[in-house]
């Protein structure tokens, strides 16, 4: 059994992310590690970012001074508005994610099944207090809906499974994860190893998380980004 | 002569009686009317069923009217924030309930309820826990629940400017929940920074039309504004803070 | 049996309508005959007029010379803007009348039914074309709704009848009816009088309708703007 | 560098195919994408289904299209217009099938199409011969009708002003319809006065976002305005008419 290294980084696998959103795209990253994908994409590319508190054409961090706690992110961040931008309500917000507007969303998670199901909004611990936010939202909505996180939890179980033990935030949405391992694409087969990171081998990953993996390196899949 | 406007918060909020429904505006702190609110703390009300994104945050606005025990139940989409510590006391101890929705579907009951619709089918919510119990259809081959809409006897909520016919205008993503809350509420009590004169808002750019706005208040500007211009010189939660530099999230 | 006068004229009986409109109402006044109402209006009463393709605060018809074709009334008429005014889209426009936000709407009829039913967009006939626009949102939204009609049509069937024979516009939904002869509540048991015109009298408003009519006059009724 | 911006509206249309289900803007004249029209009257496309709040009126925009043979269905609510001769004379003659909607059944059916709705239910037409056929349900003792989404391949839509992002404002009772198509089609054209700079309209003001455009084109400012200001001489139809006076309805 191989071991795997540490593989990327939160960083890295963000600029590796970066690297699949084509020009034009309207894009939602969540909240958490999703937004550092923001960071990575170049000054020259004009990728609309969408906020679900009400805002197209979001813009990186304030400089110093220049916080206005009317402009702020899913994540309650102060952020800043691009030319373009535009703001909405709730309703029209959500009607954008719902309606299949946006292009992609990139999304923590929990677990991600071999059919695509995702869990990323509560352990289901008795004592967790249930927070959804606008997960279940943007699972359903986005036209592709991209997975970041890493293979396996601290503790080494995977991420990647069978069938998720954890409640659901949307059932078949997942069509990417990217991970500090590799990046996968889930095809109706199930997982298929799109790219591997660093030293993992398709061997390594499928013996860390018990899963029988496709190669989707060699055997062609159809452009699912 | 129309005239929706208050004299005070404290006119502005009279008459919300116990056990009211109140829908109150904002995102976090964007939007938040939290003037109204302190207003309510003042007014007494009891037994209130609060809806709101969130379930109030640090010690002011929305938590400080959960942590006056004014609250029976609070219908929201993300009550566990990291400074939510207010709510989660209670919510452990068994002093407050909790329906949670996704948020988006929280915003569409709000919509339906402000545009008459009876009932919904979305997609948001198929096989998970928060669709338990609720009707399912598939409609063109798609799974959906059905979602029914979520009315309120008041809305609190936090505008920029407003004329005495209550039009109003918000500021950035402040807008939020306040569009579809002051449609959604049997009485709506707008907060802003300034009424300002009937016509001085272009209609082209009134986002809450006066026929869904009952009261209005001028609460002065906040801190970061001056005559209306974005001056800087707030922290995140909106405190006046002249060295406020940048985001506190190292992950930026 | 009385003989029944011509009654009000149309300008009249608008007169006679907006007497009733409280200051601050929200009122839709559909098309045809029921926009005279708004003439009617003191210039200093503050009445706020929505017109379903998007607009509150309509004005009157433009001084010549200041025809904006952009700025046009549910009949397809220039119309201008008045301070207090804004602009939305149909469906915000149609969600203000389904949700129950005005306060009274005007409109015209080919019936209505001690019920309360209305039937106002479609005889019937054969060979008509059929249209509704937005008679049945109008009908069933607005908080108060209001028919001005002629008591009789020109060949003197009634138009208050004991059951629609024309399609139904809405079903349940009148609450006042206001013709050239009398003014009538919809109550529990079917039309009262509230006010007769000119030599009007309820016996001869009975003959020429055939209906069994309350006195409204004499029976105070709970006031149903 | 995103660019939405046609060169010409014959570009602007290119590709809509025969049978598809097109949108198009516009309450009477107001909003009337007149120039996307002539452009797809060229074009040549047949066999289409039109969406719109009424039939054609005149023998210019709709009516042209009409006219010419190129619509099998059209689905509006108030086709009967005084002049609408020429769906009355291709409707008596059995050449065009009509679909009717209450407007603002109409209006919600495409709002929730652009929203992800999978149905709804409204009290709308409930009892009349337009709910003939609908599920029924009563919701809090009122009866409702379920209705199902209004989609379409193509809308073509007519703005005021749009930038190079597709984000588009309007101008008074022009806007109608215009948004919420917008959002309901796959692939949406926008025609307007004039294209500005990216970020030369205020994010406040925008109406309908560049999420919801595919394409625009600058058909040149309206008989009625210079530079974006309204110094009139246009009839109500929108042709030039330096003497151009008041309303012709002599009820006014």
């Amino acid at each position: 059994m191989t071991v795997l290294s540490s593989g990327l980084s939160r960083r890295e696998l963000a600029a590796r992310i970066a690297l699949d959103i084509p020009e034009g795209s309207v894009v939602n990253l969540g909240i958490g590690a999703p937004t550092l994908v923001a960071d990575a994409i170049p000054e020259d590319v004009e990728v609309v970012l969408h906020t679900e508190n009400g805002m197209l054409a979001m813009g990186p961090a304030p400089v110093p001074g220049h916080i206005d706690p009317d402009l702020i992110n899913a994540g309650k961040q102060p952020v800043t508005e691009r030319p373009g931008a535009s703001y909405f309500h709730h309703a029209d917000s959500f009607a954008m994610m719902r309606g299949g507007h946006l292009d992609i969303c990139v999304l923590g998670a929990f677990q991600i099944s071999e059919q695509g199901d995702l869990a990323n909004w509560h352990t289901g611990a008795a004592d967790a207090i249930p927070a959804v936010g606008g997960a279940m939202d943007l699972a359903i909505g986005a036209k592709s809906v991209w997975v970041m996180t890493d293979l396996l939890t601290r503790d080494g179980t995977p991420k990647l499974v069978t069938q998720c033990t954890y409640p659901l935030t949307g059932v078949g949405c997942v069509t990417r994860v990217y991970t500090n391992q590799a990046v996968f694409d889930i095809i109706p087969a199930g997982f298929a190893v799109r790219e591997l990171f660093g030293t993992a081998t398709i061997d390594a990953l499928a013996s860390a998380t018990g899963l029988h993996l496709r190669d989707g390196r060699v055997v062609p899949l159809a452009d699912r980004p | 002569m129309i005239s929706k406007v208050c004299p005070s918060v404290a006119e502005a909020v009279a008459g919300i009686e116990d056990g009211a429904t109140i829908m109150i505006g904002g995102f976090g702190r964007a939007g938040q009317p939290v003037e109204l609110i302190d207003a309510l703390l003042e007014q007494g009300a009891r037994e209130l069923v609060v809806i709101n994104n969130n379930a109030g945050n640090g010690n002011t606005g929305l938590a400080a009217l959960l942590a006056a025990g004014r609250v029976r139940k609070i219908i929201c989409s993300f009550p566990r924030q990291s400074d939510s510590y207010v709510f989660d006391r209670l919510y452990r101890a068994g002093r407050i309930e909790l329906e949670l929705a996704p948020q988006g579907t929280l915003a569409e009951r709000i919509r339906a309820a402000g545009a008459g619709i009876g009932a919904f089918f979305t997609p948001t919510g198929f096989g998970t826990p928060l669709a338990a119990g609720k009707e399912h259809r598939v409609i063109d081959g798609r799974d959906h629940v059905l979602e029914h809409p979520l009315h309120a006897d008041y809305a609190l909520v936090s505008g920029h400017l407003a004329d005495r016919w209550g039009n109003v205008v918000y500021r950035k993503t402040a807008r939020n929940f306040g569009p579809i809350m002051a449609a959604a509420a049997q009485s709506t009590v707008v907060q802003v920074d300034r009424v300002v004169e009937l016509g001085a808002i272009d209609p082209e750019t009134v986002v809450t039309a006066g026929i869904f706005v009952d009261r209005v208040v001028g609460v002065g500007e906040r801190t970061w504004l001056r005559e209306g211009a974005f001056v800087g010189a707030a922290d995140a939660e909106g405190n006046p803070n002249p060295s406020a530099i940048e985001s506190r999230d190292e992950n930026r």
